[in-house]
């Protein structure tokens, strides 16, 4: 009955880690004075996350005029946005959840943060859906089915969106409890370390009195495994149903049976390049290399290279579609895509997504730290436009040709923009200073490189 | 929320817009100047919390350094610390608890409040005026003329069978009556002063019993009691002509108020509700017709509003 | 009502201190064996097999989760089919105010069942290892949040024979030293 | 004086007041001398509903508070005397007559509690005959302008008051006639008998009186050659409906040319390709008007040749008929075999056909004249007994006014309600001249140019607070009532001229004395037309006159005076919503996309595809422009498809200086540009035109920027000749529409639809204005349309199609590969487009909080109280149809139109909600006009009758291209419509089932495109 120590396979952490090794390393962050490092990326997100405070009061202030959104293109960069953030919201529990059905240890130095960086996108993907709503003060719990004294008027559950605010809440709130289930034990790590009185406190109130016996560890197991039995259909279905608002419209470009398989494979895709992104930074700040190691990173390379190629395949199924579809509209959609007003969006999204991942045929290329981050900005920035592409080039030319316009940008849009990245960065410092990012409780039972 | 409208500070509110109003002006100051509570405005509530805080603040500080020298007594005469009182008594208490039932108690009393306050919210929201009842420039009674003298509705509110308001008659309508009509009897051989009003309004002379001539007249401006609000089309000649409703199905026991006050909610459900209740007459009215025809065909006897479309947005909301 | 002071108990514990997951595994069966209750094990990560050698039997959890994933199922179907059905059907682009707009309905199903799925497990599991925020741990050894395996027992429940066999079984079996509990302990794990 | 424990249920129901007429004069701004408009009681009237003080009736008044979230205290202020005929909550009707135009409309002034709120063609006068054209339409909005003068000033600015500013100028008055000094009254085309009456008693006064009839458009040329030809100095009336050829040069008849209403319902009378009436009309011209645009078959050609072309069309006819040929020195150039066509087929519909021109070249309207003498078209489709008043200005009269004024033997001018001072090209020597005068009064109700200059602003009264009569058709009397009494502390002219002539004040009384003007009429009869709006009398026999005009010297004089060259050439034309520039303030005229080039507010320098290739030019392009040495600077160019090579135009109207905040500065003023030719006024001019292209850019805010339907067939044409061989040309694929659901029963009660004859629509914006009138939409303003968020709930898409040797372009890709040569040939469909109230509506789906759901009678309601703005709905709309209040359009000082003052908001319909911001509101079908045409058939016990109920735009419509009704109606029109072989539903295969139709084009030509 006992574990065995594995020959065939190498060991999942380097450096000849014992268990007291990994909680020094992991809790180092936690316990030190942070960096300089950290006070200067957390003061800029904080900052940028103060710009989205700002604007989105003056949006919710003057009203939506203040987006360059028009009578034809309604959905600017705010759902593009939304889309981009939901997108990336999907690696954490994808990782966790899925690879832990699959039974793939390398998942388990990277969870963790994969995991943190779910709740905080998804954060900033439902501001886009609420802020975009002209009367946000009666937008917010009227799409609540509620008892109401308008003779009881319920909500559409036809209607996509309405199956979004569900997807969404569900989501963010299954994941929160998928993430805090891991954190338990290392949250108790923690506890048991430290000598302050405040954090003491406090880390026991969020360990909630885990001790580390058998018999909650066979349960905790138990949980897990239903936890990520369904979470894996929630990440694959969160998404679909974000395609469906696109794919149950009749707007050519957006009415494609094709989304949502399509866009769960590009969100994994983003999702894996802004894991990459992130872990990237962490590895050589915190000094992780150890636990996140060139394998993992050629894991994730490989990843990205199957969905980019998935995502890229869909491009083409899409255009192959609308040809052979026979219908104008479709067609003009599509071309309009590729050689219309939008063309550099089209070809940016191309390049991103389906060309540049291609490199990743190349060892040296899943290896090679540096580039590996170059490429993971690179998938981000594509997966931005592949959204920008559908929810703007479809718009801006459908039907009737006389209400064809063009769209752009306002400073207030650009700024909300980026300050959700202000709000996700400033999550994820703070994270970083108060979590441990690595699943101490589970790199432990790896170290040894047992079977 | 409105149901203290009726508080004297509203009325010393509306009485101060009275006041700056170049109607009924005299009345009105009297009215302003009579009522004592016009002192009691928003200013002196705040004044008044701000007072009781200074004053808690004030206790609590007095207090703390009444303890903190029990205390060196207590360290004085013992050698030890004195336990505070959560030292004393309600930590070994609260180390009773089990924490989770707890938190858990705790959170379902709270998450109960809450949904019941969302409900409660939900099925009131705000700006129900049920219960308002303003005072109105003239003390006009509806007990005494709907009620007593038993005088038609539709005979003030004479446009209530063919417009969207039913109207406030005008004054040349109470004149009607009130130029033989003016209780001198029971003034000491004055005028009432309440129909005096009308008289000042329109310029009739109850001595010589004829209109001043070159009159300036001014209107009678009654405080409206049932505020619909306008994203709302409501049309009363739909629902007393048409719809043969009663005025008291809506506007309550109206014979019977001295005063008349908000009897319904006017809120959406309780439309819908009786939408969904009340039936088309379908038979005699030719404008249903063919419809009448199709039913009977299709051996219906009952036709409501809402079969009729009467619950739908835009026959109310446009 | 939320007084549990009855299971708080005055408890004397001896506890091994391991430092690897297999030798852990090796003494426990070598105890249960022996025929001597173990209290409780207590480790920083999950040791896989741990359970089946102390016998702990699978946990119900998985059946309470269906039961809540069903309930979820209902409660979305009904919400969906009392408001869009029964309250107020209204024509909404043409479709369907019947059982045929099932299709929409997937959606919210789906999620509904997912999200009672999950808070059910969660809350379920809590209260079934009797967690809670605030609760204060009994923690017989700071390390074995560490990097300690621990294997306790009652030393109450055992005779004299029996505690000088456990500490030859346990040194023989590499524990690194035998230490003494004594103190509250919460019967949680029973 | 807040309740601070009061709350309303959120800040839009505190606002969403459509009624919110203050009861209190000091709401009003310092401006508004409330206390004067209530003691102007006139007594006399036999009702008081016009009274200002009624008015207030029974509107209810949130007092203090608008613009706070606490509910207010409201206020019923009941009627003292209630007036008999008005009922709070239903509206009144009051026929009277449009004076936006000299046309002289008649119209139905709908008012709800004594005040205005909308305006529409009155059935009763044959020349609106129950339509209203787009600036006819907008004209309430010039009443409630709250730049309005509140006063007569003195002096410039002095507010004065009435009495002391009648001692003045009667004073002076009677010391200039003393003097023998000239006084004269400079007023537009005024056909109004009473005006003419008050005129000759002013002159019994002031002998040395003089009326100078000055129009900003001159139309001489056919009131000269109608002397020449007929010694009738006259406007003929013109019968389109009877002409089956319709050849017109240059004439923009159906949108600006003398009386476009009349015109456009005539017009459309023969365009019914069903029973077979559908006239062929051939249009010559230079710029693409709206007439153009309609035209069968359009033929570009420069304006100065346009005299060559008449002749040679004369000659044509001649060599058919057989008749001497006009010797013609010069060849012309014959722009293929159009004239040749033309010719032909004017000769074939011999007596059925007509000619008519813009020129205004007395001798080419001679030439024209004795073309359609020669064809027998007089007593026929023209009608020079019954002429038209429309029209009386002729340039010699003022011209000598001027030098007349720079001479100075004219001592007092009265300009009454003209603005010469902008509109004279001349516009220096006038002011100059008016510095000789004694007395300048100028009565404009708006501080104008004119009335800058003035020493004296006497306001008139607007059109609908004034007592007056019109007779623009000869034997057609239309009547004007006031329907509000004066806003404002102002006079009508003929009071005011009245009071000058030391008239009695009772007699002076402008309602007292237009009807001593028609005292012959007996009590009855006068009471009849007033109710009616017109008095008609019975139409002269029309006689065919003898010709004695010489044609051979008027075509010498035509040729001599030929350009000789090539060279470029400047246009000055009307648009359809401005029209000459008297209405510069009303927002709704700005907002009014121009029905071809779909640009609001600005001019533009317009310019052929060719010319902007040969010059550089792009669109938005400023240029500098130079034209005989007059400069015009920084304006914008618009590359025009169908404008012909070598031509450039501006419009005219534009370039306000002195107006109200709305129209001022706003373009260029091109009325310097007008050259005087042997003593006409040219709207184009041949020679010396330089630019000079300035590095800087200016959008011009268009509403549609993509042109052309590339391809695709939701707008369907075809030529007469495919229809009569297959009447449902285009429509013979039946779509096999299957759904996954039984549908809904719409068979019980109502199923309202719309039918839209695309053959029909000329694109005139009518309905556009009408519906932006009745459903309170709001004007955005120039920037927000630049960012296209125009929020008319109701828009005409304009395509153009190209005719390349025959094949028709319409993709983007294949137009910008052709030949810059073919967007002068170019033909043009107009699409109205609206909310199609889809059955299967895409957008009902997507809402996630049923703010728009579907009713039984098949309307898409749209619930703004329940909408939060996701706008989801709006993007899978594919009509795009849908508008989204991007800010709050209401009170808003940014959109300084009318709603966010007190006196702007009176013409706000209080049936209908104004929305607030962050809600999507779009066409509801004038649901408010459903529920009271139904409800008032309830009330009275009976069916409702087919055409009971109207839509604002389809009411509107002066070409009866919209009909509205119930489908479920077997009898309606509608029912027989939906029929029809040529309708069809637009985006019929997207499978969302519209409750509209459109009816397909059919043009009238050979061939089709």
């Amino acid at each position: 009955m006992s574990v065995i120590d594995s020959v065939i396979r190498q060991p999942l952490v380097h450096g000849d880690k014992t268990y007291h090794d990994v909680t020094t390393d992991i809790c180092r962050p936690l316990e030190n004075k942070p960096t300089k490092l950290w006070w200067i990326g957390f003061v800029l997100s904080f900052l940028f996350f103060i710009l989205l405070v700002v604007t989105l009061t003056i949006t919710t202030a003057v009203g939506i005029g203040v987006w360059h959104i028009n009578k034809t293109i309604m959905w600017g960069w705010d759902i593009t946005n939304f889309v981009f953030w939901i997108g990336i919201g999907h690696a954490g529990t994808l990782i966790s959840a899925i690879l832990l059905l699959f039974r793939q240890k390398w998942r388990m130095s990277i969870n963790r943060s994969a995991e943190a960086m779910t709740i905080f996108a998804v954060l900033c993907a439902a501001i886009f859906p609420f802020f975009h709503m002209g009367r946000i003060w009666v937008g917010i719990y009227w799409v609540f089915p509620i008892p109401n004294a308008f003779g009881s008027l319920w909500v559409n559950f036809n209607s996509p969106l309405l199956w979004d605010v569900f997807a969404i809440s569900t989501y963010f709130s299954v994941s929160l409890i998928f993430w805090y289930l891991g954190l338990i034990p290392d949250i108790a790590t923690v506890r048991d370390r430290t000598k302050s009185k405040i954090r003491k406190y406090w880390y026991n109130f969020f360990s909630m009195g885990w001790t580390g016996s058998a018999r909650t560890w066979s349960r905790y197991e138990i949980a897990s495994l239903i936890l990520a039995g369904i979470s894996t259909p929630l990440v694959l279905s969160v998404h679909s149903v974000v395609s469906m608002d696109f794919a149950t419209s009749i707007l050519p470009g957006w009415h494609t049976t094709i989304f949502p398989p399509y866009f769960v494979a590009g969100a994994i895709f983003s999702g894996f390049g802004m894991v990459l992104t992130l872990l990237l930074i962490a590895r050589k700040v915190l000094n992780y290399q150890e636990y996140i190691t060139i394998n993992h990173l050629e894991a994730m390379a490989k990843i990205l290279m199957l969905t980019g190629t998935l995502v890229g395949l869909a491009y083409i199924t899409e255009f192959f579609i609308a040809w052979y579809s026979g219908v104008e509209y479709e067609q003009y959609a599509f071309l309009n895509r590729a050689f219309g007003p939008y063309w550099w969006a089209y070809w940016t999204m191309m390049s991103c997504n389906l060309i540049a991942p291609q490199v990743f045929w190349f060892k040296w290329a899943r290896t090679t730290p540096w580039f590996l981050f170059m490429l993971s900005i690179i998938v981000n920035v594509g997966m931005w436009f592949e959204r920008f592409v559908i929810i703007v080039t479809s718009l801006h030319r459908d039907y009737l040709t006389s209400s064809w316009a063009m769209y752009s940008p306002s400073w207030v849009e650009i700024c909300i923009f980026f300050g959700t990245f202000g709000l996700f960065f400033t999550c994820f410092f703070l994270f970083c200073r108060f979590l441990p990012i690595i699943n101490m409780s589970e790199v432990k039972s790896i170290i040894k490189n047992r079977e | 929320m409105f149901k203290n409208f009726k508080s004297s500070r509203n009325i010393a509110t509306i009485a101060s817009i009275f006041a700056t109003t170049a109607v009924l002006r005299a009345q009105a100051t009297e009215t302003a100047t009579q009522n004592p509570n016009l002192f009691y405005t928003d200013n002196t509530f705040l004044i008044l919390l701000f007072l009781c805080l200074l004053f808690l603040i004030i206790a609590y500080f007095l207090y703390r350094v009444k303890s903190h020298l029990d205390n060196i007594i207590y360290e004085k005469t013992t050698g030890q610390s004195k336990p505070t009182y959560y030292q004393k008594s309600l930590r070994p208490w609260l180390q009773t608890l089990n924490p989770t039932i707890t938190a858990l108690t705790i959170a379902t009393i709270l998450g109960l409040i809450t949904f019941v306050k969302a409900y409660q919210f939900g099925m009131n929201e705000v700006g129900v005026q049920q219960g308002y009842s303003p005072v109105q420039p003239i003390n006009y009674s509806h007990k005494i003329h709907a009620g007593k003298l038993q005088i038609d509705c539709k005979y003030c509110h004479s446009t209530a069978e063919y417009s969207k308001q039913a109207s406030i008659p005008s004054a040349n309508t109470c004149m009607n009556c009130h130029k033989f009509v003016n209780l001198r009897d029971r003034y000491n051989g004055n005028v009432s002063p309440e129909i005096d009003k009308i008289y000042k309004a329109i310029g009739w002379d109850p001595e010589n019993n004829e209109y001043i001539k070159d009159y300036k007249q001014k209107p009678i401006e009654w405080v409206r009691i049932h505020n619909l609000p306008d994203l709302s089309y409501f049309n009363h000649s739909q629902h007393v002509k048409v719809g043969k409703v009663e005025c008291q199905t809506c506007h309550g026991p109206i014979q019977e108020m001295d005063k008349v006050y908000q009897f319904s909610t006017l809120q959406m459900d309780w439309c819908i509700n009786c939408h969904r209740q009340k039936s088309v007459d379908v038979e005699n009215n030719k404008y249903y017709e063919d419809l009448h025809k199709r039913l009977k065909k299709e051996g219906k006897t009952v036709y409501t509003v809402e079969q009729n479309g009467g619950t739908e947005c835009s026959k109310c909301h446009y | 009502m939320f007084c549990f002071s009855k299971s708080i108990d005055k408890r004397n514990l001896i506890y091994g201190v391991f430092d690897d997951e297999n030798k852990l595994i090796n003494t426990v069966e070598t105890v249960r064996e022996k025929g001597i209750e173990i209290f409780d094990c207590f480790t920083p990560f999950p040791v896989h097999h741990l359970d089946t050698a102390m016998g702990i039997s699978r946990s119900k959890l998985s059946v309470a989760a269906f039961i809540c994933g069903a309930t979820g199922f209902g409660l979305g179907l009904l919400l969906q089919f009392y408001m869009m059905v029964f309250d107020w059907p209204m024509n909404i682009g043409g479709k369907p105010t019947s059982f045929r707009m099932l299709p929409s309905m997937v959606p919210v199903v789906f999620e509904c069942t997912i999200l009672c799925t999950a808070f059910g497990l969660a809350i379920l599991f809590f209260i079934r290892n009797k967690m809670g925020h605030g609760v204060v741990p009994d923690i017989l050894d700071l390390r074995q949040t560490d990097d300690k395996l621990l294997i306790a027992f009652d030393s109450d429940k055992l005779t004299k024979y029996n505690i000088e066999e456990l500490n030859t079984i346990l040194k023989e079996k590499g524990a690194l030293e035998i230490n003494k509990y004594s103190g509250k302990y919460a019967v949680k794990n029973k | 004086m807040e309740n601070k424990n009061k709350y309303w249920k959120g800040i839009e129901e505190a606002e969403l007041h459509s009624d919110f007429i203050k009861s209190k004069g000091n709401e009003f701004s310092e401006a508004l001398p409330v206390e004067e408009m209530l003691s102007t009681i006139d007594s006399d009237l036999s009702s008081n509903r016009r009274d200002f003080l009624k008015f207030f009736g029974f509107s209810v008044s949130a007092v203090a508070l608008a613009a706070c979230n606490k509910a207010p205290v409201k206020f019923a202020i009941p009627y003292v005397e209630k007036p008999q005929n008005v009922t709070p909550g239903n509206p009144n009707y009051y026929a009277s007559t449009c004076a936006s135009c000299t046309s002289g409309c008649g119209m139905i002034v709908k008012t709800r509690e004594g005040r205005p709120i909308k305006l529409d063609g009155s059935n009763e006068s044959a020349i609106s005959a129950g339509a209203l054209c787009a600036v006819g339409q907008a004209g309430i909005l010039t009443m409630y302008d709250i730049n309005r003068l509140a006063n007569p000033l003195e002096n410039g600015d002095e507010q004065t008051d009435w009495a002391k500013i009648d001692k003045k100028i009667s004073s002076k008055l009677a010391s200039i006639a003393a003097t023998f000094g000239g006084i004269r009254i400079v007023t537009p085309t005024n056909n109004s008998p009473s005006f003419a009456n008050a005129v000759n008693i002013f002159k019994q006064k002031y002998p040395t009186t003089e009326v100078i009839t000055y129009d900003s458009i001159s139309y001489s040329g056919i009131l000269l050659a109608n002397e020449k030809s007929f010694g009738k100095r006259v406007i003929p009336n013109y019968n389109f409906d009877k002409a089956d050829v319709i050849v017109s040069f240059g004439a923009d008849f159906l949108g600006t040319w003398i009386s476009p209403v009349e015109y456009t319902k005539k017009w459309t009378k023969n365009r019914n390709p069903k029973n077979g009436t559908m006239s062929r009309h051939y249009q010559f011209e230079s710029i693409l008007t709206l007439t153009g645009s309609n035209a069968d078959i359009r033929i570009p050609m420069k304006e100065s040749k346009e005299g060559i072309y008449i002749i040679s069309l004369y000659n044509e006819i001649a060599k058919l008929a057989g008749v001497a040929q006009l010797a013609v020195t010069q060849n012309a150039e014959l722009a293929g075999n159009a004239i040749k066509n033309s010719a032909k087929d004017l000769f074939a519909a011999k007596g059925k056909s007509i000619v008519v021109s813009k020129s205004n070249n007395p001798e080419i309207q001679t030439i024209v004249n004795g073309i359609n003498m020669m064809l027998g078209n007089y007593g026929t489709t023209i009608d020079i007994d019954n002429f038209s008043n429309q029209s009386k200005f002729v340039e010699a009269d003022f011209e000598k006014f001027v030098s007349e004024l720079s001479s100075g033997t004219v001592k007092g001018v009265i300009f009454v309600n003209s603005n010469p001072v902008y509109s004279y090209h001349n516009s220096s020597k006038l002011t100059e001249g008016l510095k000789n005068a004694e007395l300048v009064i100028s009565t404009s109700i708006t501080k104008d140019e004119t009335g800058s200059l003035a020493g004296f602003v006497c306001p008139d009264n607007h059109f609908l607070e004034s007592w007056g009569d019109a007779e623009p058709k000869n034997g057609l009397i239309s009547f004007t009532q006031p329907t509000i009494s004066p806003v404002f502390n102002t006079r009508q002219v003929i009071e005011s001229l009245l009071t000058w002539a030391g008239a009695m004040p009772e007699n002076a009384k402008a309602y007292n004395f237009v009807k001593s003007t028609w005292s012959s009429l007996g009590d009855d009869v006068w009471n009849k037309s007033i109710h009616d709006g017109v008095l008609i009398k019975p139409d002269l026999p029309a006689t065919v006159p003898s010709f004695v005009a010489n044609l051979a010297d008027s075509a010498n004089k035509i040729i001599f005076s030929l350009p000789k060259g090539d060279e470029t050439e400047l246009i000055l034309y009307q648009k359809v919503g401005l029209r000459d520039g008297s209405m510069a303030n009303n927002p709704w005229v700005h907002e009014l996309p121009d029905p071809i080039s779909k640009v609001c507010y600005d001019n533009y320098l317009s310019i052929s595809k060719a010319d902007a290739e040969k010059n550089g030019f792009e669109q938005n392009d400023v240029v500098n422009l130079s034209v005989n040495g007059i400069l015009i600077n920084e304006i914008p160019v618009l590359v025009q498809p169908g404008q012909a090579k070598g031509t450039y135009a501006i419009a005219l109207g534009y370039g306000r200086t002195q107006t109200g905040k709305v129209g001022k500065n706003l373009g260029k003023n091109a009325y310097p540009l007008v050259r005087t030719e042997n003593g006409y006024y040219s709207y184009n001019f041949c020679g010396l035109i330089t630019f000079e292209k300035t590095r800087k850019k200016y959008s011009l805010a268009q509403t549609q920027t993509h042109h052309t339907i590339e391809g695709r067939d939701y707008i369907r044409e075809a030529s007469l000749n495919q229809y009569k061989k297959n009447p449902s040309v285009k429509n013979d694929e039946k779509l096999n529409l299957i759904s996954l659901w039984e549908g809904f029963d719409y068979t019980k009660g109502h199923k309202w639809g719309m039918a839209i004859d695309l053959n029909k629509c000329t694109g005139c914006g009518s309905c556009v204005v009408s519906c932006h009138i009745e459903n309170n939409v709001p004007v955005v303003g120039r920037d927000e349309v630049l960012l296209r968020r125009e929020m008319h709930w109701m828009r005409i898409d304009r395509y153009y199609s190209f005719n390349d040797d025959g094949t028709a372009l319409t993709k983007e890709k294949q137009i910008d590969k052709a030949d810059a040569s073919v967007y002068e040939n170019v033909s043009v469909v107009n699409a109205p487009m609206m909310c199609q109230h889809c059955d299967h509506a895409p957008c009902e789906t997507v809402c996630p909080v049923l703010a728009t759901t579907h009713a039984s009678e098949g309307i898409n309601q749209m619930t703004y109280n329940r909408c939060i703005g996701t706008k989801y709905c709006a993007n899978n709309c594919p009509y795009k149809v849908r508008r989204f209040n991007w800010f709050k359009f209401n009170d808003n000082d940014k959109f300084d139109f009318h709603f966010n003052n007190e006196l702007g908001k009176m013409v706000i319909n209080p049936d209908v909600t104004v929305r607030h911001r962050g809600v999507m509101e779009k066409c509801s079908l004038c649901v408010q006009r459903i529920q009271a045409g139904k409800l008032t058939a309830k009330r009275e016990n009976r069916k409702l009758v087919d055409g009971e109920i109207q839509t604002a735009c389809s009411a509107a419509c002066p070409s009866n291209a919209i009909v509205f009704g119930d489908k479920n109606d077997p009898n309606s029109e509608i029912s027989k419509l939906f029929k029809d072989e040529r309708s069809y539903h637009m985006l019929e295969e997207v499978g969302i089932r519209p409750a509209m139709m459109y009816m397909t084009k059919i043009r009238n030509t050979d061939t089709t495109i």
